[in-house]
């Protein structure tokens, strides 16, 4: 950004105040101090972070406090700020504006004689207080932007990996109606609604799934394995809560080790809790 | 035990959570987390090319950051730096979620629609519901590229904020103060 | 250099010739050749998760087959999630149905071919029919195993749309026939 300033008075005549309930005018003229330290070039390329960035510089370059801003003072160097602004070209946005009339009117309001004080009425508060707020509001983020200024840093010196393709080798078609499994589904309705999940979409899921089975029997074989002869009950084969995803790749799992006959299923009663059984611990690499 | 996790944070291109690794090598959660941060000593004592980060609520190798300038010259592309604009929403939103987009601009006093745009494009923030007020104004939270963007493992390694969240109200001592500096200006 | 080395190798996903290496180590060749060879013992030696491998040319950090078995198993829940280009694809799919692919990759401003074959793959889409327009491109829509994937029981479900970006929403009978469209799956 150019530094190089236009001579004269500029006018912020061109952006009327918003504030509606502002009485005052940006048409009073500004006094230019030149080489005022707190209205150096700087000061614009702060103003584009927002009025309230400004506010917050010019009052750090003045070394006051927020809380006893020297209103005349600030509002002198901020209305400079914008006209500078307005010197290079870089137009005034509305918000800048508002806070400028803000300003004008406190100053104004703090000239005027003290009312008589009144606990009752509302006059007694600082001109100042509601601006003094808003900046402190906005002040106590600046610390967590350096922070996370700092982490952006550091984050852009190290680099990841994408993932692998390890997603490939699966593709594992189950024929529908090949099984027996009426006795299968109801357990499965049941998990269902243990899970949360509405029963509608049972039927209308099996036919043919396909992700990762294969990896998912070799788990529930592994699984029969460890249990040896007293077999894994059917509803322990899930892990609530999970996804409806989980239950049914499971349970297609299950289903085509039945088929492939690496594992059994007995169930004593019709509510029984069904029990599975591997076929036989050699099986296990077989499924691959 | 810190082979396999080795291997399996190796292939995975996001972070994982511990519960998904103990999954995988069918171990109870605090054996593997504690077999995590014994890799994560191992490979710092090693020096070598590579870290264990705890990030965005899992677990993920990166490069150290020594590296930074040999794998640039490699052709790593990285992401634009955020503007500071972007960063102030972001801190905003960090701390204050969900928020709405008035919410923001009354505290930074600038219109901040722009750089929401931004954000949510990289991913930053996302939309999540809205505020049941009148107009309905969509409500912003971070997200886990939140988290991974500035390599942090929750929202709770935050530094607190300095001052009380909501505005706070200027105390009485600073308001008498404030008054009695009146005389002194022009 | 070894541990320069094992960061480049690290994030980059496909093997890398030596004279790559040497480049963006700014070192001569033979002295990355040996360097290669030194942390493809200490890979070995140690035993841990990983390897350097040498293949088509170039130099591969892989996970030690050991490993496999363990990283299938994380696999199976990773391949259980979409990738990000898949589901801002699928969602692109799901709001503009019957959508080409053309006209996806106009709005995702990238190819979507390959993440195409994913979501037919895991019948997320089905093609339905073709545009009468020249070259006849596929049309794709959702199936009921998108509404599966995602726990909703209809269309209507979706969110609605912010904004309407150029192409025009899809009107309430195209949505419909999309859905009739379905039950051609196989």
């Amino acid at each position: 950004m150019t530094t190089s300033l236009k001579a004269g008075p500029a006018s912020l005549t061109s952006k009327p105040p918003e504030a509606p309930g502002s009485t005052l005018s940006l048409h009073r003229p500004v006094s230019r101090h030149d080489g005022s330290p707190g209205v150096a070039p700087h000061f614009v390329t702060a103003a584009f972070e927002g009025p309230l960035e400004l506010l917050l510089q010019l009052i750090r370059a003045n070394r006051v406090e927020i809380y006893n801003i020297p209103i005349a003072e600030i509002t002198e160097q901020y209305l400079a700020a914008l006209e500078r602004m307005e010197d290079l070209d870089l137009g005034v946005a509305g918000e800048y504006v508002l806070i400028a009339a803000t300003l004008i009117e406190i100053k104004s309001r703090m000239l005027l004689p003290q009312p008589q004080l009144d606990e009752t009425d509302g006059d007694a508060e600082d001109p100042r207080a509601e601006l003094v707020a808003r900046l402190l509001e906005y002040q106590q983020f600046q610390a967590p932007v350096e922070t996370l200024r700092t982490w952006e840093a550091e984050r852009r010196a190290i680099f990841f990996r994408e993932a692998m393709d390890v997603a490939s080798d699966y593709m594992l078609p189950l024929a529908q109606g090949e099984v027996e499994v009426s006795q299968l589904f109801q357990a499965l309705h049941r998990l269902l609604s243990d899970a949360g999940v509405d029963e509608a979409p049972v039927t209308a899921v099996t036919p043919r799934k396909r992700l990762s089975l294969r990896m998912k029997m070799m788990e529930v074989v592994r699984r029969l394995a460890r249990a040896g002869e007293s077999g894994v009950p059917f509803s322990s084969l899930f892990e609530l809560p999970c996804a409806r995803y989980e239950i049914v790749l499971t349970f297609l799992a299950l289903l085509e080790l039945l088929k492939l006959g690496k594992a059994r299923a007995t169930q004593l009663e019709i509510h029984d809790e069904i029990l599975v059984f591997a076929y036989s611990r050699d099986e296990i690499a077989g499924v691959r | 035990m810190q082979a396999a996790l080795e291997a399996l944070l190796f292939v995975s291109g996001e972070p994982v959570p511990a519960a998904d690794l103990a999954r995988a090598l069918l171990a109870e959660e605090h054996i593997v987390e504690a077999a995590l941060r014994e890799l994560q000593e191992r490979l710092a004592e090693q020096e070598g090319g590579i870290q264990l980060l705890r990030i965005a609520n899992g677990w993920q190798l990166a490069t150290r950051p020594e590296h930074e300038e040999v794998i640039a010259r490699l052709g790593a592309k990285a992401a634009s730096r955020l503007s500071r604009p972007a960063l102030e929403t972001l801190a905003i939103i960090a701390y204050r979620q969900p928020i709405t987009i008035p919410e923001i601009d009354a505290v930074r006093g600038t219109s901040a629609s722009g750089v929401i745009k931004t954000l949510l494009e990289r991913r930053l923030i996302v939309e999540a519901g809205r505020r049941p007020t009148p107009g309905r104004p969509a409500l912003y939270t971070t997200t886990q590229d939140f988290l991974h963007y500035f390599a942090i493992s929750d929202l709770s390694e935050l530094p607190p904020l300095e001052t009380s969240p909501t505005p706070a109200p200027v105390p009485a001592e600073a308001v008498a103060d404030g008054r009695a500096a009146v005389p002194a200006e022009d």
